[in-house]
């Protein structure tokens, strides 16, 4: 797969149909894999895929608003739908972006794989896709990690392995589900479930860790403000020192704002650095605005979102 | 260019409307209300067919813009005494009756009416309940100031008693006041006087004033209303029960030879609202309409009908009941009626049946306002055989009244609705622009 | 920046506020918040004294903030703020604190609590007061002209009410004669004029018009702008002209429903609509004698819920006519409820009942039958009140068919930013109180266009819409209070909610100095602040009820404010 | 001097509500509760807004987050609206964020929104009646610890 994608981005840099390309190369370590900017057709060959990459390349795209000409973007089906939104926000216009969507299988949690190894990532030499499992490569040995030992939260329940809408795509892939035992909504209605003392408790215990360093914000696809509420002084919605009450206003902002806008990518909470869960916290969003209202981010461009829309006989427990 | 300014007589939705419209063109505007406060007859109604919106809720910001316009005079509690003059040049004489309160140091705070000893019947919830000799009409009046009842007031009737003078701390209470009497000069009136609900014990069949538990619709509507008398609470008359079922009866005093031939235009609708509402606060309450065409011709008003069939227990029975009686124990009335509808009867034969309800509402026949023929007749204007004012080319000239300058809108022209109302208000403001734009030679060509 | 300086002023209100409200206390207290320069109290602030006290205060103490503790804004804001002014200070620098109505009145047996209250509501006013800015209202002005879209009696009257006034008006018609649907009408309710009587003398003064140009075989091709400024291209055999005019009126009718498939209608050629009826036998030569006369047929049904109003009057008009052409006609009715609202159509239903013509009332579940192959013979129908068939004979078959939405209306709707109902009809503001206004500033509606209507309804309609259209052309210009939505550009990433929520199309994604940003037209917009709960970065706000100042009153609650916060 | 209920009974803790009310009905509405002289708690606090949609749901999150007991949050019944759509807004916000509030713990009673009429004086009074002493019933919404500095707004 890694061949075709190589050799698509040669023949699009070269059409000039697009002015560069974004995405994965490997890092430092090979287990380490970062977003790369392809420009030039030589660059190509550095690009690969595999269950490593993890980042939502999707944000990068806004950078292409400077551009004369069009970027390419590297999607899975799960941050292709934040394109979709972008463009929806009128953040970019589709014509702009070549979409070359690739077929995703699930991506590997690296601290769960570390757990699951008991050694550190960077022993990690490569991690390969294998149907129902992953085959790990550390130091000479190959070992075989069952999917559902270190698949990252939201690729259980993946829903749109490919994207919808792409110009180019690097093969096809069908929903798929772990773990058949459980269900997408699982881990928020357990905490649902619980009295609201411990509700209260588990998410006090997680808000106390923020020490609002901003990266949930920062890699978010859908922060693009250009002065977040959160920044401005006039008035101050938040006092500086991450306080518990502060940093729960913090998240709960957060989350109003990107209610009916978060695609589940999940790069929030791949970025904490305290573990926050806070795709459960999005999760939770995303099953009431499905319940509530119908809607899905990301999956169509024309329907409306739904905190911007209404319908005359929504649910009214108000009265 | 002729006198820019208006008199735009009554003081309800229409006449509201109107003078919005007209001081918004730039006319000055003498709005002429009879009682101490503007809002009509919307401003008794609960809620509005067929959006249920809060009547109020709609009604009292027009209400305060129309008061607080700069280019509009509030005349209240004022009569319209004498008209002379023709288009373009009327002269207007207005007698204002004395409210024996000085309104530019009157707050409204009703502080006297607490202490005011003496209870008369309250119009505004037509008779339901007491209020005060001193009082506001109602609680969103505009103006916001006292009025005294010179009929009621035990110290203009009896000379002694004062009270509310002693209270006000504002000295806003002035016994000396005299009636005032205003020379208008005005380019053009407009007519706007609305109806009177009529009074449905002549139908001494339908038994009002006799059987306790057979109210009109005005009654309903106050019971129903958060602010009336009941805070909302549907009571009925005889225990305060709650009732169960109600029967609406439809056309009474309308299209009937006897009293009122023509149709009301109102009542379908109305009656439907009711049977909403009363669905809507208690959700175990069945109503049965008796109707015998339903009028529900207006936008929307066939959608309502059919909400009300389907999800608030609304029964239709095509028939004109012919009598209604009493079960004496109970004090639940019977309804007596024809079951006209073949398919429906149960009884083919006979097809006479009845009804014992919780509760009757006569959905009573609205009359053009009672001061309607005196008010005709000062200014020569002809009105029709039911009393409306009379519309020399309803094709063409649909607000145009038989003097020339004189123009009517809403109820007192002809039954119809609140959009309806509203539209003619706008139309009458249109033409009295339209003639006052004209040079005074082209007037009578207008 | 001059210091903030804020005035409070506390009214007893007589004994209605300081009977309950320990006043003195408030006062007290309010002198201890920060940026307070001095506090008053009045037995009745709304008096003379109380108003002059506030004006001198102002020059006294140079106050640049006025905070009222008393009653309600919703009646006495103008006042104050008029006291205000009269001191020089702008009135959007006032702010009402209500202790009357939300505090005294409602907590009469309380006076600790309600006194509390009271300075709380008073710290929450002030607070808000720090951060009230002066504001300028909106003025924008009004291109004196109007459009009327549509030439029938509606769109008609509506030119000829603006023109009347002295407003210039182009008149715009698809057809290449005026009139529009009654042209194909032989009489008119109620007056039984013939058509052309009211038709030709309308059309005549328009046409003569000096302040109307009538556009014919013209249509509405594109639009733009808003109230007071609107840009309409108008196209007529392929050349387009540009019209600016300051109002639009749509008065662009309905048409009769032909019912395909309903009661053998286009199979038999004796089955025709009320329209057909009346083209077909205008001159009154060859009436068949035996008529039977359908009503609702595709109305109050399912796919068509609604009432066409006035056909029931149609349907009795003729039936009048028949009858009194001969008398010995055999005219049937058959209806499910006969609409004869109000007065005249009453009489008129009566005198139809009088000459002879027999209504039946059918069930529309076992609708009547056409009878016989190459034409109608009879009409077999279940009569509801007796309760058995009867079959009528009939050499023709009248069906009485509603008015329905012309398919065209969607394209207006878009070009025009207005919005339509379930039923093609336009939607107007408000179905009581604003039918025929758009929410849509500047653009109003009447006539059939909105719902059927009749030609009486129809005029009231175009004369109204006249009158609507003519307040901002009079008035040369549009105002808005200062408490419109304003987006600060530099900030704004256009992500569109702001877009999405406006109820007044008031905001627009424009390309300005600071790239595409909204952009909020304070013409149309209202004031609501929709917008504003839904733009997450802050950059949309609503003067005199913007975040800092909101926020500020929710800090005030929440904490006892100290000394020195402010600038 | 009249009776000082506020020291009555219980624990003498009083909530403190912070209650945003739409120009039009509620505000409406609560002046005519006032008119009529209907008796209510005075736990709560109004802030006027022209329309229920203005109120940003940040403001609730503020709120509650600055200590406040309860935020309640009026607007004219659905259809009723003075802009027309507004509260159909406010009615979806209101149901996301009240799921939202609760699913982190926030007692559900502690952020309402009601639907209270120009004509509803006594809704309103019986609104606020209601969620008072649900309220109440809960206790303080956290312990007011941590840093007292927080006065939004500028500095």
């Amino acid at each position: 797969m890694e061949d075709k994608l190589q050799e698509l981005v040669v023949e699009l840099l070269g059409d000039g149909a697009m002015e560069y390309f974004i995405g994965y190369r490997q890092g430092f370590e090979p287990s380490h894999v970062v977003p790369c900017f392809v420009t030039d057709q030589s660059e190509a060959d550095r690009l690969i895929w595999g269950p490593l990459c993890l980042q939502n390349l999707s944000k990068y795209v806004l950078q292409a608003r400077d551009l004369d000409g069009k970027v390419g973007l590297l999607v899975k089906g799960c941050d292709a739908r934040a394109i979709v939104e972008l463009v929806k926000q009128h953040q970019i216009e589709r014509d702009r972006v070549v979409v070359v969507g690739v077929p995703c299988e699930g991506q590997v949690d690296p601290r769960k794989l570390e757990q699951v190894l008991g050694v550190p990532m960077e022993q990690v030499i490569d991690v390969e896709d294998a149907g129902d499992e992953f085959l790990v490569t550390v130091g000479s040995e190959v070992r075989k990690i069952g999917k559902e030992q270190v698949l990252r939260d939201k690729c259980f329940f993946c829903k749109h392995p490919a994207s919808f809408d792409y110009d180019y795509t690097l093969g096809e892939v069908q929903p798929f589900t772990i773990d058949g035992d459980s269900e997408e909504y699982d881990a928020v209605e357990k905490l649902e479930g619980l009295p609201l003392e411990e509700r209260r408790a588990f998410w006090q215990k997680q808000f106390e860790r923020c020490i609002r360093c901003n990266a949930c914000r920062e890699v978010c696809y859908g922060c693009y403000c250009k002065e977040c509420i959160f920044d401005r002084t006039a008035p101050r919605w938040l006092d500086r020192p991450p306080l518990l009450r502060e940093n729960e206003m913090y998240h709960l902002i957060r989350a109003v704002h990107l209610a009916g806008r978060c695609i589940d990518c999940g790069e929030c909470e791949r970025v904490c650095p305290v573990n926050i869960p806070l795709g459960r916290l999005y999760k939770k969003l995303q099953k009431d605005i499905a319940e509530l209202f119908d809607y899905e981010a990301g999956m169509e461009y024309d329907t409306v979102p739904p905190l911007v829309d209404f319908e005359l006989d929504d649910q009214d427990p108000f009265l | 260019m002729s006198n820019q300014s208006v008199v735009v007589v009554g003081g309800g939705i229409a006449g509201i409307q109107a003078s919005i419209d007209l001081a918004n063109m730039g006319f000055r505007v003498y709005l002429v209300e009879q009682t101490p406060s503007i809002g009509g007859r919307m401003a008794q109604l609960d809620k509005t067919f067929p959006t249920n919106d809060c009547s109020m809720c709609i009604l009292a910001p027009k209400m305060i813009e129309c008061a607080g316009h700069e280019n509009v005079e509030l005349l209240t509690y004022s009569e319209l005494a004498e008209v002379s003059g023709t288009a373009g040049d009327f002269k207007v004489t207005v007698r204002r009756k004395p409210p024996y309160v000085d309104a530019a140091k009157c707050t409204g705070c009703g502080e006297c009416a607490e202490k005011c000893p003496r209870r008369v019947p309250d119009e505004f919830n037509v008779g339901l309940d007491k209020r005060k000799a001193i009082y506001l009409p109602f609680p969103q009046a505009v103006p916001r100031k006292m009025t005294i009842d010179a009929e009621a007031c035990l110290y203009l009737t009896k000379g002694r008693c004062r009270v509310c003078e002693e209270t006000c701390q504002a000295g806003a209470i002035d016994f000396e006041q005299q009636e005032e009497i205003l020379e208008l000069e005005v380019g053009a009136l407009l007519l706007a006087t609305g109806f009177d609900p009529f009074d449905p014990a002549p139908l001494e069949e339908y038994g009002y004033g006799r059987i306790e538990n057979v109210i009109t619709g005005l009654e309903y509507e106050r019971l129903i209303c958060a602010s009336g008398p009941t805070g909302g609470h549907l009571e009925r008359p005889s225990d305060g029960k709650v009732p169960g079922t109600i029967a609406f009866i439809q056309c009474v005093g309308s299209r009937d030879v006897n009293y009122q031939p023509y149709c009301s235009s109102v009542c379908c609708m109305h009656a439907t609202k009711e049977a909403i509402l009363a669905n809507e606060h208690y959700p175990d309450l069945k109503s049965f309409i008796f109707y015998t065409d339903m009028r529900a011709v207006g936008k929307q008003f066939q959608d309502y009908i059919i909400r009300a069939r389907d999800e608030y227990d609304v029964s239709y029975v095509r028939s004109r009941p012919g009598k209604i009686t009493v079960d004496e124990e109970t004090g639940n009335p019977i309804v007596w009626y024809d079951e006209t509808v073949y398919s429906e009867a149960e009884d083919p034969v006979r097809r006479v049946t009845s009804l014992e309800v919780d509760l009757v509402v006569l959905c009573q026949a609205l009359v053009p306002h009672t001061d309607h023929q005196e008010l005709a007749d000062k200014m020569g204007l002809e009105l029709d055989e039911s009393g409306f004012i009379a519309i020399e080319d309803r094709l063409v000239r649909p607000v145009d009244t038989s003097v020339a300058g004189v123009f009517a809108c809403g109820f007192c022209q002809g039954p119809q609705d609140i959009p309806d109302s509203v539209v003619q208000a706008s139309a009458a403001a249109a033409r009295v622009a339209e003639i006052l734009s004209l040079e005074s030679r082209e007037l009578e060509h207008a | 920046m001059p210091k903030t300086r804020v005035g409070v002023f506390v009214c007893h209100c007589g004994n209605n506020i300081g009977g309950v409200v320990r006043v003195p206390e408030v006062v007290e207290y309010a002198r201890t918040l920060p940026n307070v320069a001095c506090v008053e109290d009045n037995l009745y602030m709304c008096s003379e004294e109380g108003l002059s006290s506030i004006r001198e205060q102002i020059a006294e103490h140079g106050l640049n903030r006025v905070v009222v503790a008393s009653c309600t804004p919703r009646t006495h804001e103008p006042l104050f703020r008029e006291a205000c002014e009269e001191a020089g200070l702008n009135k959007y620098l006032f702010e009402f604190v209500n202790i009357r109505e939300h505090c005294s009145w409602v907590h009469m047996h309380d006076p600790v609590m309600a006194t509390e209250k009271a300075k709380e509501l008073v710290r929450m006013g002030v607070a808000k007061a720090r951060f009230l800015e002066p504001q300028e209202e909106f003025e924008s002005s009004v291109f004196p002209a109007a459009l009327v879209i549509g030439g029938g009696v509606a769109g008609m009257t509506a030119a000829l009410g603006l023109a009347n006034q002295g407003i210039q008006v182009h008149l715009v018609e698809r057809e290449q004669e005026l009139g529009g649907l009654i042209r194909g009408v032989r009489t008119l309710f109620p007056t039984g004029q013939a058509s052309e009587e009211v038709l030709h003398p309308l059309a005549e003064q328009v046409r003569s018009h000096r302040q109307i140009t009538v556009h014919l075989g013209s249509e509405v091709e594109d639009a733009g702008g808003f109230i007071g400024d609107f840009d309409v291209a108008v196209k007529a055999d392929g050349q387009v002209n540009n019209l600016k005019v300051g109002a639009v009126i749509v008065a662009t009718g309905a048409e009769e429903l032909k019912p395909t498939g309903l009661y053998r209608y286009s199979e038999l050629g004796n089955v025709v609509t009320q329209l057909e009826f009346e083209e077909r036998f205008k001159g009154g030569a060859d009436v068949p004698r035996n008529v039977v006369i359908i009503n609702c047929v595709g109305a109050r049904i399912a796919e068509r819920t609604y009432c066409g109003r006035f056909c029931c009057t149609t349907a009795i008009k003729n039936a009048v006519w028949l009858k009194e052409r001969d008398p010995e006609a055999g005219v049937f009715v058959l209806h499910r409820d006969v609409m004869a609202y109000g007065v005249q159509i009453e009489e008129f239903y009566r005198r139809a009942m009088e000459l002879g013509v027999r209504f039946v009332r059918y069930d529309p579940e076992n609708p009547p039958q056409i009878l016989g192959t190459d034409g109608v013979d009879a009409v077999r129908v279940q009569h509801q009140l007796m309760g058995k068939e009867i079959v009528l004979p009939a050499d023709l078959v009248v069906l009485t068919t509603p008015l329905v939405a012309r398919d065209d209306n969607a394209r207006l709707s878009k070009l025009l930013k207005v919005p339509l109902g379930g039923e093609g009809f336009f939607l107007e503001a408000h179905l009581k109180l604003r039918p025929v206004e758009f929410s849509t500033d500047g653009v109003y509606v009447c006539g059939s266009a909105r719902y059927p209507a009749n030609i009486p309804e129809s005029v009231s309609q175009a004369y109204a819409s006249a009158a609507k259209a003519s307040i901002p052309i009079r008035e040369g210009v549009v105002r808005a209070e200062a408490i419109t939505a304003l987006c600060d550009e530099r900030t704004c990433s256009a992500c569109g909610n702001c877009v999405e929520v406006c109820p007044f199309g008031a905001v627009e994604l424009q390309e300005g100095s600071f790239g595409r940003t909204a952009q909020v037209n304070p013409a149309q917009c209202k004031g609501c602040g929709c917008c504003v709960a839904a733009c997450p970065s802050g950059a949309m706000q609503q003067s005199g009820f913007n975040d800092r100042q909101l926020l500020s009153m929710i800090g005030a609650l929440a904490e006892e404010m100290t000394g020195g916060v402010g600038e | 001097m009249a009776s000082e209920s506020s020291d009555e009974g219980g624990n003498g803790y009083e909530p403190k509500i912070l209650v945003f009310a739409c120009n039009w009905c509620s505000y409406a509405g609560a002046d005519l509760a006032g008119v009529s002289r209907l008796q209510m708690p005075a736990n709560c606090r109004i802030i006027r807004v022209m329309c229920s949609a203005r109120v940003r749901p940040e403001f609730v999150v503020t709120a509650l987050s600055k200590g406040l007991d309860g935020v309640l949050v009026l607007g004219c019944h659905p259809g009723d609206c003075h802009y027309s759509e507004g509260n159909y807004f406010t009615r979806r916000r209101g149901l996301l964020l009240k799921n939202l509030l609760q699913f982190v713990g926030i007692e559900p009673e502690r952020f309402q929104v009601r639907w209270v009429s120009a004509s509803e004086g006594a809704k309103f009074a019986d609104t606020v009646e209601q969620v008072t002493e649900q309220i109440r019933a809960l206790g303080p919404n956290r312990p007011r610890s941590g840093n007292q500095s927080a006065e939004p707004g500028d500095r």
